[in-house]
This record gives structure tokens, sequence and C-alpha cells, in this order.
């Protein structure tokens, strides 16, 4: 039997996955797409939780929606940044984004 | 529905924006400072609207409270963005093009905060952050022609997402553990089911998002960078403005929805506090940029801040959002004085500074006077933020809280006298002029000043505004 | 024994877990890039095995089809240099991963000694008709947000993206 | 209700700063007559006030109160009474001599006098405050108008010395606040209601811990201003550094700041925090007197000498606190009040010999009395004030210390130590002070003409003004004492039946 | 004219700010002024003298008004009084009168002195203290003009401030007094602290029943401290000598006549205290009779006259203060009256020698007694008077004493006063012999001193002879049952002692005329053989040069000691503490780094680290 806790281990799992990515990653994409994973691992969350504890709304299913639209608003802004960047520096690593520190 | 007229404010807000937008496209080029000025009667007319409905509450379908508290922030978060506006003008004009997107981009942050304060619902809720983030990213990376600005947008971006994924994270823990997303529910539900393993994981988890958004240490990093590299308006709104919308907010989903946990969060916040009220003044010591050194004063002033959610009393809410008020004057008069010797001197180094008192006292004593007021020097209203905030928690009987952060704040005298030092103490530069200051920010300073000195000695007016609106979170 | 959703579960996750894994461990990010489209697509599964069609739809449009694509062309618009080597871990990928690690038993950990609280009500009959209904009822504030949030984003990145003339 | 005398004692400087600030900046005499006038309008009230004040009824007097944030019941109300009232006057004195003191002054000389009004609004409001949040209100406004007089218009390593002050004053207030807060909170609870009223915070029973607690902070807080050691430092550095005005108001008011929130705040409120904490405060009394006379004995710079000279006196004040009986207590009001006038008198002369000599190095010095035959009068009669002439007010004022400081029948450290002997290890001071005063005095003054100090001209003129006022100040509460004494009583004796009356505990010793 | 002595101290305080404000620029009219002050309170006096005598004012029986000064309800009441009895109006004539007469000496001694005016000023401000203390009803009144007079001696004695050691010589015996005033105060604080009043006639009635010995003991032995510091007795009488640096008429006036016999007049009035503490007594007859012996000894090698009087002084001041001891305070304010004619009238015959020479050796002085006739011989008058011949007044008193000492048993004090008597005459003759008498000395051109000088001296001289009277054992109703402690008794004449001190003064004489009457290499040879004897009382026992030491070295050293301290020990705490604040902050910064990654690590890492802090609740159990 496929229990919620299942569901969730999978989203922590991908959301740990996601970050490590956003952690260790060099390339702005890359921390990107980490981003992504870890924003679909809350998604498997909220429609587990969804489908296992409150079947009769569909709060869960709404607030993915809304997340994924966050996400793609963020992905927009965030890789015309990038490409902002890459055009000045022609590079996209985060490590020599160091301008701006103490 | 009934009460869509409690929406005046948000409705003419997003209108405002949109209309400006639209107002871009339209406008020749040469015409474009007009825009900077509807944007400024647009958000004063709003803000009319706003004080006029003040006392005004209502649930909105369900999950959009209006209620003194948020209009209270909204008020706030329009004065700022007057402020910003004002204090503009002459530097989007320095940075290039596309005043109406700046202006629009604004006024759409603003809403972002306003939906923030009000959201009895987490989906909205996240929503309202998100487009204040997002849009912050980008009025942070607007400054086109200069690299430190983008990067500033991008680290916002970055760590602004990672840090909502976590708090989205804590979010949908919260709602798998009480089944709903609307605030005043949950709260029911913990109070009936009361704490779990998940609730808690994810109150920490949206305590870091939080604390990622009001610039607590050691989720503060992103600040001093963003700060720096951001176009000092946009840097003056963002340090105000967001951080008291993400109060408001913090205040909302913590009292409102887990008030019962209050035992176990109120220890994180003592931490958090406590790193930040330090750390923050540590740091700024050393700064040698005005906007990083505010940037490091205004994650201590987050610290004081947190001093009140501690409390966690009728009295600390209200100190918070005094606090929250005249931060906006304090922080937004620092930002113009320092908007206007950019947009004179084309720097931000402190030791630039040097005999600014004998070049334009008007700007020099308005530096001055914000930075007392943060360091919560009487007569400015600094200090009667500070003395609300120590005694809600000296009335919990954190009284050596109390004192360090006294101390500390005594710390950031040091830091602040510093620039005074320099504007006062110092001669200026060979061959200098007297700074030019256009009429509209001079009238802006002059006003944020006399506000910054009416509010230190009569602050009556708005502390009873200010507490009344706490009361809505103890009311049983 | 296992029944089918059993079944599919464990390959969904299975595919999923491992193209994430694949999507940050590989130093290609043209193949990171197409594995992410394959987590994404692994998540619509997850979804629909949760009941959420309509969701698992939006999920591979906007998700599978626009943002990885996007990302994709991003990619090669950044491109420089080898692309062989163009994911690499930067210097503190060790801390990174013990944080990532840690985080995950603490989530695991947590969740794992809960003792979830079942709403009784049955499902409905149509998750989309229920979500049309919350979007233009309950939810229509965050959705008139959200809107403006996607015209904001759009409008900054068509700025950002265009950049602005040099310093003047 | 009656002319708001206090209030307006308070705003006539804030009238002058306004009025300047109209003024332009090249108009350097208008700005002075402008900051002579609002002083001298607070003196004259201040001393109408004085005689004014009703002897017979005692008590508060010239009260005026308005509501200012009920919620917290802080009201904005004024009165003083017998030991407020010398101070009132005191400070109207020290600002009116000072702006004479500064009339040379020719840089930045609006900026100066606005700053120097602000400076001394927050004093008179703190002397005349009755609510305590006003009172730590008005403390504080002092602090940074000063830090920027001694920082742009100092002299003597001014941007340190600025600072070091700024920040030894802040942290002290820190600790008032937290006790003030604590005490607020402390009394509206038991109370029923809110209230910053000292008077009425007074009836108030605090329990025992609370009152060593709270009185710890105040001590603390008050004591950094007094200067209590070790905490004393800023005021030698900052003494030298400011100019001449602001020195005077500095040693001459400020310091009074700390002890009088010492007494109102303090012993008032926490009678048995007072008796718990006298013995430590009288021997740090002690360490303040001899130590202090000490120090300012092998100085080289005249500033220094009075600075620390000011430590030394100031110490006597808190020997007259930590007697906690009328005599001690009368004594220690007088003596802030002669102290005040004395050292205002000594910084006003070397603020003059500086300004014309542009050093204050002693060595350098020798035989001035042949060029400023006044300038010595009246530095030699600072100096024997402060060495405790009789004739002199500083005379009464110590000697009612010692007297109370001397009958305080009390044994420390298990009995083997009268309280006694403290006193008269402190008492000891007055041949200290005598030493290094007329040491100064010989080496500065005394000894044959040296031809290069032949172009200083004696002060003269407005120059006068401070010299004889200051003087005539001292001469007169010295002969007549009871013009001082009987008003300072009236206030002290309340005060003092209120710690009688608390509970007897015994010291920290 | 009792019920208005008050005024008598009235007069010169007003002559002083009349004469500093206001006639400062007009010399003749500032020594009238100051005169006539002062005739004034003389005239003043000897009405009051009169009506004491002629109404019956005894010791037992003085007139007491006073009006509140001060007053603390219930706790202090400070009087501003007066006080007179005989012994009062006696010191109000001695005080007046010399005052009298060194202000009209004055005249002409500072001629021509830039400072002519201020010196009268000054000589009327110390006339009016001195009167104020003299009719001072209590303590604090008395330490009051006590201090004032100090204050007086001390500008009088850097009147030529120019020079550096007139300067150094006021501020010494500024502090010196200091020292002592400290023990006077804590000596009466003592008594306020018993008795709760400051009053002498509430003391005295209140003394006597008191049982604490031990405690009144002490506050006698502090308020004893007071008078060995303005009487200059040993070990505080270091000053005196020094304070010759002043004009001579101020010498003769503060430092012979009168200041310093306040110190003897305080222990008359305080005799009350003594009288009860035998202890006490003794201590005071010894300090005092030590006194005079030592400071004898030293004035057998000075050279300076007017140091050689100086010593005389402090060495006569011993013999009152050893009187008072024994128990006679008749004898005590005997002498005290006596030697304030002759001792007075021997400084202004100094002074007049040193205003015509110029010069002040008396080695380098000789045969003036041609020149300078009337100042010779007045001096001679004078100091036969202090040896001791009879008839002449200090014989009278001195006599008393000895003989006080002899009847009361003891014997020690009474050998030491023979030797002394010895001392002095030989002392004072070997100054005589060597400065008036002897060969001209080349390049002196002496001249006798004008009118205003010598008659003070004439009529000084006239007391000198003549005052001794009033207290001869073999006048009736004399000064021993006008002034007494106790019951009035009469002295009984004491041949023997009488007879002693005679011879022992002619004996003095004698030797000084061996050895100085006329040229001699005997006085060389005698220092040389006992060359460390003679270096000792030359260096006058080194006990300055102690005292010198034992300020620059260990008071200026633990002053250097303390600055240092409080320069880097504290301020080095405190700017310590500033100084690793800002270090920590510059530290502290170096932890933004400015990449974003690390931000983000540390932001989980903080998560994680929370989640561990609370894995109690979190991970392991549910919170309440």
């Amino acid at each position: 039997m496929i229990t919620l806790n299942h569901y969730l281990a999978v989203g922590g799992l991908l959301f740990c996955i996601g970050l490590f990515g956003a952690l260790a990653k060099r390339n702005a994409i890359a921390v990107l797409m980490g981003i992504e994973l870890m924003l679909n691992a809350v998604n498997i969350n909220l429609v587990a939780f969804n489908h296992f504890l409150a079947p009769d709304q569909v709060t869960g299913q709404i607030f993915a929606i809304f997340v994924i639209v966050v996400a793609a608003a963020e992905v927009a802004v965030g890789l015309a940044l990038v490409l902002n960047i890459y055009r000045r520096r022609l590079d996209s690593n985060i490590d020599d984004l160091d301008w701006l520190k103490w | 529905m009934a009460n869509w007229h409690l929406l005046t404010v948000e409705i003419l807000t997003a209108a405002l924006g949109l209309g400006l937008l639209a107002l871009g496209l339209l406008v020749p080029h040469s015409d474009r400072r007009g825009i900077a000025y509807v944007a400024t009667a647009g958000l004063a007319g709003i803000l009319a609207v706003a004080i006029g409905m003040r006392e005004a509450s209502g649930v909105v379908l369900g999950g959009y409270v209006i209620d003194p508290f948020g209009t209270y922030f909204k008020i706030l978060f329009l004065v700022a963005a007057m402020l910003t506006a004002v204090c503009s003008y002459d530097y989007v004009e320095k940075m290039g093009l596309n005043q109406a997107e700046y202006y629009a981009l604004l006024i759409l942050a603003t809403l972002g905060m306003m939906i923030l304060a009000s959201s009895g619902e987490l989906v909205s809720l996240y929503t309202g952050l998100e487009l204040m983030t997002i849009t912050f990213c980008i009025l942070a990376a607007y400054h086109l022609g200069d690299a430190k600005s983008a990067e500033a947008g991008i680290k916002y971006l970055l760590l602004g997402a990672m840090s909502s994924a976590i708090f989205l994270y804590g979010l949908s823990l919260v709602y798998g553990s009480s089944g709903t997303t609307v605030i005043r529910e949950i709260g029911q539900q913990v109070a009936t089911r009361g704490a779990s393993p998940a609730l808690l994981l994810g109150t920490i988890f949206i305590l870091a998002g939080f604390a990622f958004k009001v610039t607590a240490v050691p989720f503060h990093m992103w600040s001093p960078d963003v700060y720096e590299g951001a176009p000092t308006p946009v840097t003056g709104f963002l340090s105000v403005a967001s951080k008291a919308a993400a109060f408001a907010a913090l205040v909302r989903v913590f009292f409102g929805a887990l008030p019962d946990l209050h035992n176990f969060w109120v220890q994180l916040f003592i931490a958090l506090a406590v790193l930040t009220i330090v750390l923050g003044n540590l740091v700024a010591i050393p700064q040698t940029n005005i906007k990083r050194l505010l940037a490091y004063s205004s994650i201590a002033q987050a610290g004081y801040l947190l001093l009140g959610i501690v409390s966690f009393s009728v009295l600390g809410v209200g100190a918070v959002a005094y606090y929250a008020m005249l931060y906006v004057f304090g922080n937004m008069g620092a930002f113009m004085a320092a908007t206007a010797f950019y947009n004179n001197d084309g720097s931000d180094e402190i030791k630039d500074y040097a005999g600014l008192a004998r070049r334009s006292p008007l700007v020099a004593a308005l530096m001055l006077f914000s930075l007392l007021s943060l360091a919560g020097i009487p007569p400015m209203a600094g200090f009667v933020g500070k003395f609300y905030l120590f005694m809600s928690i000296i009335s919990r009987q954190y009284i050596w809280l109390a004192i360090l952060g006294i101390l500390m704040s005594m710390v950031s005298v040091y830091y602040y006298l510093l620039v005074a030092k320099a504007m006062y103490l110092g001669n200026p530069p060979e061959g200098s002029k007297p700074l030019q200051v256009a009429p509209g920010l001079q009238v802006a300073m002059v006003v944020s000043l006399l506000i910054l000195f009416i509010l230190g000695i009569y602050p009556t007016p708005l502390t009873n505004y200010a507490m009344n609106s706490a009361v809505t979170f103890f009311m049983p | 024994m296992l029944d089918v959703s059993a079944l599919l579960f464990w390959l969904l996750a299975a595919i999923t877990i491992a193209a994430a894994l694949a999507v940050v461990l590989l130093k290609n990010i043209v193949h990171s890039a197409l594995y992410l489209v394959l987590t994404f697509a692994g998540v619509a599964g997850i979804y629909i095995l949760l009941q959420a069609e309509f969701l698992a739809a939006v999920q591979l449009l906007i998700y599978a089809g626009a943002v990885a694509i996007l990302i994709v062309f991003a990619v090669m618009l950044t491109r420089r240099g080898d692309i062989k080597a163009s994911n690499l871990y930067n210097f503190n990928y060790l801390a990174a991963g013990v944080v990532s690690l840690a985080l995950l038993v603490i989530i695991i950990l947590g969740n794992g000694r809960m003792a979830w609280t079942a709403a009784p009500a049955p499902a409905p009959a149509s998750n989309v008709a229920a979500i049309a209904n919350a979007f233009l009822g309950r939810y229509a504030i965050p959705f008139e947000v959200a809107a403006v949030l996607l015209l904001v984003a759009m409008v900054g990145a068509i700025l950002l993206a265009r950049g602005g003339k040099p310093e003047r | 209700m009656n002319f708001p005398i206090l209030t307006a004692i308070m705003l006539a400087p804030v009238a002058g700063l306004l009025l300047i600030l109209l003024i332009p900046e090249r108009e350097q005499l208008t700005i002075k007559i402008t900051a002579a006038a609002a002083t001298f309008v607070s003196l004259v009230l201040a001393v109408l006030a004085y005689v004014q004040y009703d002897h017979a009824r005692g008590g508060l007097q010239f009260l005026q109160d308005i509501s200012w944030v009920p919620g917290f019941g802080i009201n904005y109300s004024v009165g003083v009474d017998g030991i407020s009232m010398p101070l009132v006057l005191l400070t109207a004195i020290v600002i009116f001599t000072g702006v004479f003191a500064s009339w040379d002054m020719t840089q930045r000389v609006k900026e100066f006098f606005i700053f120097l009004l602000m400076l001394v609004t927050g004093v008179f409001g703190v002397f005349i405050s009755r609510d305590l949040f006003f009172f730590y209100l008005f403390f504080e406004v002092a602090v940074i108008p000063m830090y920027l007089l001694i920082g742009i218009w100092g002299s003597t390593r001014k941007e340190y010395a600025a600072m070091k002050l700024t920040l030894y004053l802040l942290v002290g207030s820190a600790f008032a606040l937290i006790g003030i807060i604590a005490l607020f909170l402390y009394a509206s609870q038991q109370l029923g209601y809110a209230t910053f009223d000292i008077q009425t915070l007074a009836t108030v029973k605090y329990d025992l811990g609370f009152q060593k607690f709270v009185f710890f902070l105040m001590l603390i807080g008050f004591g950094v201003l007094v200067p209590i050691w070790p905490l004393h430092l800023w005021s030698p550095d900052g003494h030298v550094a400011a100019p001449t005005a602001v020195s005077m108001l500095h040693a001459g008011v400020l310091m009074k700041l700390g002890a009088y929130g010492l007494i109102r705040a303090g012993v008032f409120l926490f009678p048995e925090g007072a008796k718990f904490w006298a013995p430590l405060i009288a021997v740090l009394c002690i360490v303040n007197v001899v130590y202090g006379a000490m120090i300012a004995m092998v100085q080289r710079d005249l500033k220094f000498v009075i600075g620390y000279s000011s430590v030394s006196h100031m110490g006597y004040v808190l020997l007259g606190i930590a007697s906690l009986n009328i005599l001690g207590l009368d004594g220690a009001v007088s003596q802030m009040f002669a102290h005040g006038i004395m050292t205002a008198l000594f910084f006003a002369l070397v603020g003059n010999i500086y300004h014309k000599a542009h050093t204050r190095e002693i060595a350098s010095f020798g035989g001035l009395a042949h060029q400023m035959p006044r300038v010595a009068a009246g530095f030699l009669i600072g100096g024997l004030a402060s060495l405790g002439l009789p004739g002199l007010n500083n005379f009464v004022a110590e000697f009612l210390i010692f007297m109370g400081s001397f009958t305080r029948d009390q044994a420390l450290f298990g009995g083997i130590l009268p309280f006694r002997i403290l006193s008269i290890l402190a008492i000891s001071g007055i041949v200290i002070t005598a030493t290094y005063i007329l040491r100064v005095v010989m080496k500065t003054f005394f000894g044959p003409r040296k031809p290069e100090w032949d172009h200083l001209e004696d002060a003269r003129g407005v120059e006068m003004v401070p010299v004889v006022v200051l003087i005539a100040t001292l001469l007169l509460f010295g002969l007549l004492p009871s013009l001082q004494i009987d008003m300072i009583n009236n206030g002290i004796t309340p005060l003092v039946a209120k710690v009688e009356a608390a509970k007897a505990i015994g010291g920290i010793f | 004219m009792i019920n208005h002595a008050w005024l008598i101290p009235v007069f010169p305080a007003l002559a002083f700010p009349i004469i500093i404000f206001l006639t400062r620029r007009v010399r003749p009219l500032s020594a009238l002024v100051g005169i006539a002050a002062i005739g004034a309170s003389f005239v003043m006096a000897v009405g009051v003298l009169r009506e004491v005598l002629l109404n019956g004012v005894t010791m037992a029986h003085p007139v007491e008004y006073a009006s509140t000064w001060l007053g603390i309800p219930g706790l202090l009441k400070i009087e501003a009084g007066v006080l007179i009895d005989p012994l009062a109006a006696v010191m109000l004539l001695v005080v007046t009168l010399v005052a009298l007469l060194v202000e009209i000496y004055s005249v002409g001694y500072m001629h021509g002195d830039p400072g002519f005016s201020t010196f009268f000023g000054y000589l009327s401000l110390f006339s009016a203290s001195m009167l104020g203390l003299v009719l001072a009803n209590n303590y604090f009144m008395i330490f009051f003009f006590w201090e004032l007079v100090g204050l007086c001696s001390y500008l009088l004695i850097g009147f030529y401030y120019h020079k550096q050691s007139a300067a150094r010589a006021g501020l010494k015996a500024f502090v010196t007094n200091r020292v002592a005033d400290f023990g006077f105060m804590l000596g009466f604080f003592f008594l306020f602290a018993i008795f709760g009043t400051f009053n002498f006639r509430e003391l005295a009635a209140a003394i006597p029943s008191y049982q604490n010995t031990g405690f009144l003991a002490l506050a006698a032995a502090l308020v004893f401290i007071g008078p060995i510091g303005k009487s200059a007795q040993f070990p505080l009488h270091v000053w005196l000598p020094d304070a010759m640096e002043g004009p001579t008429p101020v010498s003769a006036l503060i430092h012979a006549a009168t200041m310093v016999a306040a110190g003897v007049y305080l222990l008359a009035r305080a005799f009350v205290l003594f009288a009860s503490l035998p202890g006490i007594m003794l201590l005071v007859a010894y300090v005092g009779g030590f006194t005079a012996l030592f400071a004898a000894t030293i004035a057998i090698t000075q050279r300076d006259i007017k140091r050689i009087l100086a010593y005389s002084t402090i060495s006569q001041l011993g013999y009152m203060v050893m009187a008072m001891g024994i128990g006679s305070m008749t004898a005590g304010m005997f002498h005290l009256m006596t030697h304030a004619f002759f001792k007075a009238l021997l400084f202004l015959g100094a002074g007049s020698v040193i205003h015509a020479l110029e010069e002040q050796d008396i080695f380098r002085m000789g045969g003036l007694y041609k020149d300078m006739k009337v100042t010779v011989s007045t001096f001679v008058i004078a100091a036969l008077a202090l040896a001791g011949v009879p008839p002449l007044a200090g014989f009278w008193s001195k006599d008393e004493i000895l003989a006080g000492a002899f009847d009361h048993g003891f014997t020690g004090l009474y050998i030491i006063g023979t030797l002394v008597a010895f001392l002095t005459a030989f002392y004072m003759f070997r100054l005589i012999f060597v400065a008036f008498f002897g060969d001209r000395r080349a390049g002196l051109h002496a001249h006798e001193s004008p009118l205003t000088m010598t008659v003070p001296l004439v009529i000084l001289a006239v007391l000198s002879v003549v005052s001794g009277f009033v207290g001869a054992p073999f006048v009736s109703h004399g000064f021993s049952s006008f002034v007494y402690y106790g019951e009035p008794h009469h002295i009984e004449p004491n041949y023997g002692v009488m007879l002693l001190s005679t011879i022992v003064a002619l004996a003095g004489i004698g030797l000084a005329w061996l050895l100085y009457g006329r040229p001699s290499d005997v006085p060389a040879r005698l220092a040389e053989r006992y060359r460390s004897i003679y270096k000792l009382l030359v260096n006058k026992y080194y006990i300055d040069e102690v005292y010198l030491w034992l300020f620059h070295r260990v008071g200026l050293g633990l002053a250097e000691a303390f600055n240092w301290h409080d320069r880097h020990v504290v301020d080095g705490v405190f700017d310590g503490v500033g100084d690793v604040t800002r270090l920590s902050g510059h530290k502290l910064r170096l932890l933004q780094t400015g990449n974003l990654q690390t931000y983000a690590l540390v932001i989980f890492t903080a998560v994680v680290i929370i989640a561990l802090w609370m894995a109690a609740p979190v991970l392991g159990g549910v919170i309440q």
C-alpha cells in the first residue's frame, strides 16, 4: 500500500536533490534548474496532501498551480538576468559574481 | 459579492500600475517626466483613500482580511512608495529610459506588499510575496548600465527563489497538518490537534522564509549585496517596505495561525533577534559605502523589530507597527539624502560626504536626523519606537535581551556618528559646489524630517492607531 | 503484494528521482536540461497517480514544455567554452551535499513521525470543475495577482534581456 | 492657569534657535545677540521662579500638565521642587555666561549656537520634568548636540573625545532606560494603570530584589554621567576637547544630570535599593575624590586639571548621596550647584587664555598674572572655591556633605568598618585639592613675567560677563547659604523621610 | 558697645571691597580707608574691653548673641554669633592694636610698591577675618574665619608673586595649614557627632558629663591638629619660616602677632575640652615644649634676620602651647599678648632695617646703631623683652609659664623651658651684636626710616615694656583674675624660678656677647668642631627635605602612577572593549564573501541547525 509518506518521501528526496543542485552548481542556469526541482517537490507534497488528507477541496492542487505559475515567472526573469549578465561578462558562473561583498 | 469595496485600495493600486505601463507606451519619450508625477499623484490619491479606510474591516472571499492592521501597513507602503517615487525622479532619468515601467513596477511591488499584508490565506499570501519579490528583482537589476545592479538582481532572485522554496515547503507541511490554507482555520486546527512534528518543521521552514525577507541573521546575507547594487531609491524602498510587508505577513501567520505554538517559535525568534542585532550592528561598523552601511543597519533594525515579535503581546505588535512606520521615514530619509548626494557627486562612499553640512545643510541634516532616528535618539521618532519595543520585551521579563538590544543600539550610534562626523566635522573637498536638489525632493526631505520630529515629540495619534490595529491578534 | 498503482508509483518515483539526480550530477548542462524535462514528466505522472489529472496537464504544458524549452534556449545563448564541462560543481559542493543530506534526514524523520489526520469526505467527482470554481471564487484574488505577476515577469524579462544602453 | 514659567524657561532657547535658523550665517553678531537674549530670558525667568518659589508650601511648584500619550500614561508634566529649582537656575546661569564665553567664536557661528541652544533645551527639560519618560527623553536630547559641538569646534583629539563621550553617555543611559521601563511596568501592574509620573511611581511598594536590581541599573546609567569611577574617562577627555561654552555647560550642568537622576529616579523611587548600594557608592566616591584629585595633580594641560578636578568634586556629590540623610543630600545638591558654577568659571577663564595663547600647557605658562591680572584673580577665586574656602558656595556644600556623611552611623563589612572612616578618607581630598589647585595657580599665574606672553590681553568687556556673574553667584550663596539650602532642604526633606521610612536593610558590604 | 561688637570685623570687611574695587587707583585713599577701618575697630575694641571690665563680664558670664546663618530644622544650626568674654576682649584689643600699628607702618614700608592698594585691601580682609575668628561663638564660625585668615596669609605671603620663592612659600603655607585644618575639621565633626552642636558654651556645658573619654580624646586630639598647623608646631611648622617671603609688615602682623596665635587662642577657647582630658593635655604640653626647644636650636644658626625671628616665633608659640598643655591658660594667653607686642616690634624693626638696606643676611649688616637709632633701640628693647630680662613684658609672661610648669610638677618641661629661655636670649643677642653693632660693613647706606614707620615702633616698644605688668604676680586683680579657666586665681610669685630665669637670660646674652660681641673666630671654630650638629641645625633638621621627598617621590609618584593607571588600565579596558567591538565587526564582515551560493548554504545550514536544536519536539517528540 502506497501511503502518504511514500509520496512525501519522494517529495523530500526531490527537494533535497534540487537543493543540492542549487547549492553546488556553478552555472546560474543549473542553479535555476535546482530551484525548479525544489518547487516540484513542494508541488508533490501539496498534491499528495490534497489527495490523502483533504480531498473534498482542491486547495492543494490550486496551490500547486500557483506555484507553477510563479516558478515560470521566476524562470523567465531569472533567465533574462542570466542573459543580461552573460552579455556583460560572457560568463554565467555564479562564482564570479562577487563584486558585491563585505 | 457584497464587500468588494473593501478592496478599493488594492484595485486602485493595480489600476495605477497597469495604467502607467499603458501610459508608458503612449507618451512620447521627451515627455516621460510626467509619468513620474502621475505616479506620485496617483499614490497620493490612493494614500488618501487608504487613510479614509483605516477603520474598515471585513473578510473578502473568505481568505482576504481587511482590518486596521493591514490598512496600517498599506498606508505605510504607500507612504514609502511615494517617497521612493519622489526620490527617483532624477535618479531614474540618469539611469536611462523605461521610466514608465520603473514606476509601474514600483507600484506593482506595492500591490504585492498589500496583498501580503492583508492575506488571511496562504495561497494569496504566497502570490503576494512572489509578486513583491519578483518585482523587486527587476527593480534591483534596473540600473541596466551598471553591472552591480544586475548582480544584485540575480542574487536577489536566486536566493529569493531558494528561500521561497523552503518557505513553500513549510507552507505545504502546515497545509498538510491542518488540512486548510486559511490562516484562521489553521489556528483553530492547531488549537484542537496540538503540535506535531511536521507542523513544527513547517513552522521552522516558514520562519526561515520570513527570516530571509526580513533579513534576520543568518538569513540576511543577500541584503547588503543587493542593497549596494540596486538603484538607491529601490534600495530604500526594498529596505523599508518589503521588510515591513514581511513583518506584517509574519505577524499574521505566526500570531494568527500558530499562536498556540508560541512557546516554540519565540525561542527561535529570540535567537534570530540576538544574532541579527549583534551582527547587523557589528558589521555595520567597518562599512565605507553608505548603502552598505544602511543595509547592515537595516538588518539590525530588523532585529529590533523581531523583539516585538518575541514579546508576543499587543504592545509588541503595536510597537512593531509603530516602529515600522517611523522606520519608513528614518530609512527613506537617509536614502533620500544618499540619492540626492549620488545625483550630484555620483558616489556612495561615506568619505565623499566630507563637509556635506557646508554644501547642503538640508541634506546633511536629513541624513543626520534620520540616522539618529534609526539609532533611537530622542527627540527623533526612533526613540519612541525603540522605547515601545523594549517595553514590550521587558514586560515579558527578557531584560537581558533589552540590555543587549540597547547596548548594541549604542554601537549603532557609533557608526551613524561616523557618517555625521564626515558630514559635519570634515571639510568639503576643494572646488566642491553646493548640492543641487530638485524642489520636489527638497519638499519630501523637509516633510520627512518634520515627521521624524513630530512622531518623536508627539507620538500619540500614531501610537494609538498602531496599538489599536494590533489588538486584532489577541482577540478571542 | 504489489498492486498496479503501487508498481506505477515505484516506477515513477524511481524515474523522477533518477532523472533529478542526473540533472544535478551531470557535467553537461544540455544533458541536465534534458533530464530536467524527464523529471518534470515523472512528476506529472505522480500527479496522475494522485488523481490530479488537470495538474498533470498543466505540469506538462508549463514545465516540460515552456520552462524546459526556455532553459534550453538560455543554455544555448550563454554557451561558451566546452559544453562537456559546462555544469561543474562549485567549491563548496561537499558542504552543500552534507546540508542537503541533513535536511533530507530531517524531513523524512519529521514526516515519518507524523500521524496524518485525514478528512472524512470523499473526493469530488471532477477536479477540473472544482478547480475552475475555486479560481474564479475563493482564489480570485491570487488568480488576479498571478496574472499581474506574469505581466510583471514578462515586462521585466523583456527589459532585462534586452539590456540597457551602456553607461553614459 | 498661570503663566507656564518652566515651559517658558525651556522654550526660550528653542525660540532663539528658530530665530537663529532664519538669520544668515554672516550676521554673526546678530546671532550671538539672539542667543544671549534667548538665554537671558531663561535666566530672568529662572531667577523669577527661584524667588517666587513658595517655601512655606514646599513640594513641586509651577506645575503644568498636558496629557501626551494617554495609553502609556505619558504626560508632559513639569514642576520644580527644592532639588530641581537650584539646578534650573544653575543651567540658566551657566548657559547665559556660556554664550558670552563664546563671544569670540568666528567659525560656523550659526550652527554652533543652534546646537548649543538645542543642548540646553534638553538640560532644562530634564530638570523640570516630573514625568519619567520626558525626563529620559530630554536627558538624551542633550547628548548628540554635544557630539557635534565637541567634534566641530573642539580641540585636542576632538573627534576621539566626542565619540567617547557620546558612547559613554549613551551606554550609560541605556541602563537607565532599562531601569525606567522595568520600573514603569512594575508600577503600572501594581497601580492598575499606566503612569510615568515620578511622584505616583514613588508611592508604589517595590519589592527588595527589584529595588536592588533597578537601583543598580540607575546607578550605572546615571553614574556614568556623574561620573562615577571607573566610568569617568569620558569626562576629562570631553572637557579638554570641548569648546569653552560646551565645557562650561558640560562640566557645569551635564554632569549634574547624572547626580540629579540618581537622586530623583534612584534614591527617591528605590530607597531600599539605595540603602543597599550606598556603601558601594561611598567606596567609589573615595576613589573619585582621592584618585581624581591625585591625577589632577600631575596633569600638564590646564583643562585636564579641571577635568579631573570635576571627577574629584563630583565624588563629593556621590558621598552626599551615599550618606542618605538630609545633611548629605542637601550638601550633594548644593555641591552640584556650586561645582557647576565654579567649574564653569574655570572653563570660561581657561577658554579665554586658550583663545589668546593657543596653548593650555601649564609648563609653558608662568607669571600670567602680570599680563592677565583679572583672569588670574578669577582663576584664583575659582581655585579657592574648588578647595572649599569659606565664603564661597562650595564650602557650604562640601561642609554639609561632610557633616552628612560623618553623621551617618552605619557599620560596614560586618561591623569592622564604620561608614565614618569612608567619609574621613573622602574628606582628606580637601588637602589634595588645595595642593593641586594652588600648584596650578602658582605655575600658571605666578612667577616672573614671561615676555613671550606680553601680547596676551586681559579679559575685558563681554569676556568679563561670565567671570563677574559666576563669581557673584559663588559669593552670594557662599555668604548667604540659607538662600540656597532652605530651598534644597525643602526638596530633600520629603525624600529623606521616604528613605527613613523604608525598611532598614544592610548594605552590600 | 558690647552689643555692637559684631561691627568690629565689619569695618575692615567693608574696607576690603572698597579698596579693591573703588580706591585702588588712588593709593593714599586706599591706605586711609584701611587705617580708618581698623582704627574704628580698635576704638570699638577698647570700648568693649572697657565695658567688659566695668560691667562684670567674666569668663563664667560672657556676653553672647547670635543669629542663625544656616539652619536645617532639627539637624543643624550654624550661628553667626559673637561671644565676648575677657579672653575675646583681650584678643580683640591685641589684634586691632597691632593691626592698626602695622597698617600705619605699612604706609611707609610699602611706599612705592605697585601693589600698595591691594596690600591694604588684603590687610583689611585679614583683619576682618581675624577679628571674626576672635569673636566666634562656635567651632564652625571659628573654622570659617580660620580658613579665611589662612587665605589672607596665602595671599600676603605670595604678595610678591613674581618671585617664584614667594609663590612657593604661599602654597606651602596653605597646604600645610590644610593638612591641619583637615584634622581640626574632623575634630569638631566628632564633637558635633557626639553633642550635636558647635556652640562653645553649649559644648562646655555638655562635655564634663560625657563619659566616653576615649572618643572625646580622639576628638580633642584632632582639634589640636588645627593649632599645630596654624601655630606652626612641630611637625607642621615648616611653613612659617618660608612665610617670611611676604612683606615684612605681614610677617609682623600675621606670622608673629596674630594669626599664628590663633591656634593658641583656639586652645584657650576649647580649653574645657582639653582640660577634661589629661592625656591630651600632656600631649599638648610636650608638643609645645618640644617645638619651643627645637625651633630655638635652629634659630641659633640662621643668618637671615627674618628667619631667625620666624624660628623664634615658632619657639615662643611652643611656649604658649606648652602653657596651655600644663593647664595654665592664663599664662598662655598672657604670653600671647606680650609676645604679640614685642615680636611685632621685632619684625617691624627688622622690616625697617630691610627697608633701609634691602638686605636680610645679618652677617652682611653691622654697625647699624649709628644710623638707625630709633629702630635699633626699639629692637633691643623688644629683644630684651623676648629674652625675658626683667622687668620687661616677656619676663613676666614667660616666668608665669615656667612657674606654672614648675608648680604643676612638670619638671621636664620646666627644664626645657629654662633651656629655651637661655637659647632665646643667646640667639636674639647674637642677631643684635652681629647686625647692629660691630663694624659697619662697606657699601651699606643705612638710614633711619620715615616717621610712619618709627612711630609704631616706639608705641610697640612702650607696650613691650609695660604690658607685662598687667600680669605680674605683684599686681592684684591682674591678668590672671581676668582671663582664666575655672576659677580666677592669683599667682604667687615664685622667686626661685624668677631668679633662675633671669640668670639664664643674662647668661645667654653674655654668651652671645662673648661669641659675637667683638670680632672673633670662635663661632667658626665651634661650627667646625661640631660640624655635623651645625649642619643639622643650619639645615633645620632636614625636615623640609623629608617633606619634599615625601611629596615629590611618594605623593607625585603615586599620582603619576594613578595617572598612568587611569590612562592605560581603566581607559585601556574601555577602549579595549571598543576596539574589540570594532575588530569583531571587521572580522565578521569577511563572512560576507559575495558568493551567493555560500549565502544559500548558510541559510540552509541555519535551517538544519534550528531543526537539530529543536530536535526534541520536531524529531523526537511533541511539545505540550
